[in-house]
């Protein structure tokens, strides 16, 4: 039975992730994966993974659903109206699947995988909450630390307002006397490349073509400049 | 208003709006906002004769099978649909309901072709071409436009809406570009119809903004109390309404009229207005449209139940009397 | 394995329930008037959908983050009254990190309509 | 997995539901000062209309999303509800994670909300799916800490010991806060008055706009499955679900499921929706620092 599921469980990943390539909407090709990636979570629970099985379905609705937003948000055609291809570099992508696929299965057959069965019974999750707060404390310290980082830059780069205002205009900061030059360093002129309109993902045309006129200061800046580079 | 009668979309013209309200309460009735949840269309008060194709179409998105009824109205020229109910209301509420049984499916009056040809053309057969190009299924699609807010060029999304919103004042059509949820611009096509004097009192305009915050059931205490009579003064029901927090729930400053009140304080004067059982102090919108653009979806829905309706059609003067002014 | 099965059955009795009940309806076709989306008797010049500009978008981006972190949560409580005021420190000091992400975006603006 | 929690689950889903249409019209009819209705017959006659009424399509609706939609919400609700325990160790889902589980079915209930309102294709119910998403994520996180504090003094993610970790105190004794927010967190998961951001009256019925006859009928009963479902849980969560002397355990728990019914109908009808913004600013600025205190309060209380 358990054999069934597992085969079962896999097959409906391998078909839904194959889906995600072949359907028009964006919202169908999310969802699809979402679908494949509950399918690897119920595979997790078979597992005796029951925590990490069930946290993989959680987290991946949640994710899905706001990738969801993006997708339908900065691609054209969002919604498949006209049918298109989803698949691009054809030439390149069979190739790197063929070697990918290759590359993984040899390893699957050429390790000699631990046969170590969880007893039935054991408390996994209790052992991972003694695990965190044991060896693993710094780990989970740091990707607090992580997860700081990720929310500031996930502001920094899409937030349009700022705490002087809107991006446009707000995020030059005050000057230090009424009226003075704006306080912190002032971005130089220089013909290098530019970033922002790239690394932030959107796909809009105002932002690019402002990247031209304010270019370079990304570098040197405080993130709230880059908003508009 | 019960959960189980018979589910009605009204289409409601001028001059009706409180007999409408009285027609709400009859337990065989079930008021409904979209056509697509009823089983008759109730045509009500004195409506435009240039709003006939407007009602067809919601005529047409009835569920089958369609029952027309007209309610102290004449039937339209052109749209020779439905019987007449009687005129006083526990009849009217018997005589629709029985309609949604009774009566023999009404043919649709549009054309049955989609708003552009489309089948079989283009690569697949679907009437695009290419990403963006085309009528994909009868419709081109949206293209991008710049942003009041965020500066962020995405898709924007015009129609027109109304006259037969329920969550609008009857009548008022506008023409509105809509980016996600933030209106754009907005253009007024057509202003709301004048009503009853019933409508004007406090307690309507109160209950409008109540179905507006999701509070369906005190609104309908609020129009039974002005059914029972309009001009007492209701201190009791105005707090109960105060209680439940709708005035901390509005955003300040939402809606600046012309004398600096908003949607806040403009329902703070209802609601003072009911406790002491006189009508409410009329507003000076200014210029409606204006307005509403950079406003969500339900805070625009808000600013318009606002204003007392006589206050919307003073401040919008309407596009056939503008083209009379300005010819003179 | 008994809960996905129990899961997949529940959910294949739902869905089937749905269906039966659209194969027991009255008529399935509708004419092209018919179709035309609900907009109180107006007529929309494009398809809904679209490139839809939504107005939280920094918000869900804070929100993964902050998500990702609560998923630590879930065994840190099975252990917490075993492990007493230390688990209670690690977990403050933890959230007091996250913390300042939060009232960094609220700083920013970034939980209203953008 | 005990399958004698079966009929029980199928009881409280159906009776649950029953029970939920009649309290809202009565509360509906009493707050409205309005005479005494057919608060059952006449909900039951409309929903067998419906049944039997014309499935409208729109221009170029996904509909098999469309379509399915009502049906996955349905499930989920069962889901969720599999994992209550009827009575000691009745429980059809018993996982030493079933508190994740219904954290993973509140996450899924946003992802199957928005497509309801995204696949037919019309603007109301595609505003009504995108404002759902602003609210649901947010209004998960009150909902994990909440969950999690619960946990706490049980020392597992299992709901069958959280109620176990009930029987000398309830856990809205110890955590009385938590009951509070899990609230808010049912309204949103029902789409009901205040968090009823998906199916909204601005925008003539959000996301159900354009379902007609049995796709109504269906959401709408999907709905109040979940209401249920959410129902039984917070019962289990913090009243001690079936535990209490001299009646038998399924009954203890579909009285306090009947209580939480009668706390969600009444906030149903008693509080305000504000417009989506505001929401999310308040569920963000208040409600989450709330939690951050409720999560700490609860952890000084269980040490």
């Amino acid at each position: 039975m358990t054999d069934a599921l597992f085969t079962g469980l896999s097959a409906l990943a391998l078909y839904a992730g194959w889906r995600v390539f072949r359907v028009d909407s964006m919202v169908r090709a999310s969802f699809w994966l979402m679908i494949s990636f509950i399918a690897v979570g119920g595979i997790g629970i078979l597992l005796s993974a029951p925590y990490i099985g069930v946290a993989t379905v959680f987290m991946m609705a949640v994710e899905m659903t706001v990738m969801v937003i993006f997708m339908v948000m900065f691609m054209m055609n969002p919604a498949g109206l006209n049918p298109m291809m989803m698949v691009h570099q054809h030439r390149f992508s069979i190739g790197a699947g063929v070697v990918a696929f290759a590359g993984m299965t040899a390893a699957t057959l050429l390790t000699d995988l631990p046969s170590n069965p969880v007893a039935a019974g054991k408390a996994v999750v209790h052992d991972l909450g003694i695990e965190l707060l044991g060896d693993s404390m710094l780990i989970f310290e740091t990707a607090g630390v992580t997860l700081l980082a990720t929310m500031v830059a996930a502001v920094v780069l899409s937030a349009r307002t700022g705490r002087f205002g809107d991006a446009v205009e707000g995020s030059v900061p005050p000057g230090l006397e009424p009226g003075g030059t704006p306080a912190g360093r002032v971005p130089e002129k220089s013909g290098g490349h530019h970033h922002g309109s790239h690394g932030d993902g959107r796909s809009d045309h105002a932002h690019h073509h402002e990247g031209h006129d304010h270019d370079g200061g990304g570098h040197d800046h405080a993130g709230d400049k880059e908003k508009h580079a | 208003m019960a959960v189980g009668g018979t589910p009605v979309f009204v289409a409601a013209g001028g001059g009706i709006l409180g007999a409408v309200e009285a027609l709400r309460l009859e337990p065989a009735l079930t008021p409904v906002a979209t056509p697509r949840a009823a089983q008759v269309l109730l045509v009500v008060g004195e409506q435009r004769p240039s709003d006939r194709i407007a009602l067809a179409r919601i005529h047409a998105q009835l569920v089958e099978p369609r029952a027309t009824v007209w309610w102290r109205t004449d039937r339209l020229s052109g749209f020779d649909l439905g019987t007449r109910a009687p005129e006083s209301v526990s009849d009217a509420a018997a005589f629709i309901s029985a309609q949604a049984t009774q009566s023999d499916a009404e043919a649709i009056l549009l054309d049955d072709a989609p708003p552009n040809p489309w089948e079989g053309i283009g690569p697949h057969g679907q009437g695009g071409k290419g990403m963006m190009g085309g009528t994909p299924y009868g419709r081109p699609m949206a293209m991008t436009s710049d942003d009041l807010r965020d500066g962020l060029s995405l898709d924007a999304y015009t129609a027109t809406f109304g006259p037969y919103l329920t969550q609008w004042p009857p009548g008022l059509i506008m023409e509105t570009t809509l980016q996600g949820d933030v209106i754009q611009s907005a253009r007024i096509v057509e202003a709301p119809l004048a009503q009853d004097v019933l409508a004007a009192t406090p307690h309507l305009e109160l209950a409008r903004l109540l179905r507006l915050l999701e509070l369906p059931a005190l609104a309908e205490r609020l129009v039974r109390a002005a059914l029972a009579n309009p001009s007492r003064a209701a201190t009791g029901l105005a707090r109960a309404v105060r209680w439940t927090g709708v005035l901390s729930a509005i955003p300040a400053g939402l809606g600046r009229d012309e004398r600096g009140g908003d949607v806040r304080s403009r329902m703070a004067g209802r609601l003072h207005a009911l406790a002491a059982g006189r009508p409410a102090e009329p507003a000076a919108p200014g210029d409606v449209a204006a307005m509403l653009a950079g406003l969500e979806w339900h805070e625009a829905a808000l600013v318009l139940a606002s204003f007392s309706i006589d206050d919307l059609r003073r401040a919008i003067v309407s596009p056939a009397v503008r083209m009379a002014k300005d010819a003179a | 394995m008994e809960t996905l099965l129990t899961v997949l059955v529940l959910t294949g009795i739902f869905v089937a329930l749905v269906l039966a009940a659209y194969r027991a309806s009255g008529p399935r076709c509708s004419p092209w008037p018919q179709r035309l989306p609900f907009l109180g008797g107006g007529e929309a010049d494009t398809h809904a959908w679209q490139r839809y500009h939504v107005r939280f978008y920094t918000m869900t981006l804070v929100f993964i983050a902050f998500e990702m972190e609560m998923m630590f949560m879930y065994p840190w409580a099975v252990v917490f009254v075993e492990e007493g005021l230390k688990a209670l420190a690690e977990m403050g000091m933890f959230l007091a990190i996250l913390s300042l992400g939060i009232l960094y975006g609220w700083r920013e603006g970034i939980f209203r309509w953008q | 997995m005990s399958l004698a929690a079966f009929p029980f689950l199928a009881f409280f889903l159906t009776l649950g539901a029953v029970l939920a249409v009649v309290l809202d019209a009565v509360a509906r009819s009493a707050l409205a000062g309005a005479p005494a209705g057919r608060y059952l017959a006449g909900p039951l006659r409309q929903a067998a209309m419906r049944l039997s009424g014309q499935l409208v399509t729109t221009e170029a609706p996904d509909r098999a999303n469309w379509r399915l939609a009502p049906g996955w919400y349905g499930a989920l609700a069962a889901a969720g509800l599999a994992v209550v325990p009827f009575d000691e160790g009745l429980a059809l889902v018993q996982l030493p994670t079933s508190i994740v589980l219904w954290g993973a079915v509140e996450a899924l209930v946003v992802v199957v909300v928005f497509l309801h309102g995204w696949s037919p294709n019309a603007p109301f119910p595609l505003i009504g799916a995108y404002r759902y998403v602003a609210t649901g994520l947010p209004v998960m996180l009150p909902s994990m800490f909440v969950l999690i504090g619960a946990a706490l003094p049980a020392r597992s993610l299992d709901v069958l010991a959280i109620v176990e970790s009930q029987r000398e105190m309830w856990n809205v004794v110890r955590q009385p806060l938590g009951l509070l927010l899990l609230l808010i967190v049912g309204l949103s998961l029902t789409l009901r008055g205040p968090m009823d951001y998906a199916d909204s009256a601005d925008l003539a019925g959000g996301s159900s706009a354009e379902d007609s006859g049995p796709a109504r009928a269906m959401w709408q009963a999907a709905r109040l499955a979940m209401l249920v479902a959410f129902s039984a849980m917070a019962a289990t969560v913090f009243l001690g679900g079936y535990l209490g002397p001299l009646l038998p355990g399924p009954l203890w728990l579909a009285l306090k499921t009947a209580l939480v019914l009668v706390l969600m109908v009444a906030a149903t009808h008693l509080l305000p929706r504000m417009p989506v913004s505001r929401m999310v600013t308040f569920l963000w600025v208040v409600l989450l620092p709330v939690s951050f205190l409720h999560l700490l309060a609860a952890g000084l209380v269980a040490l």
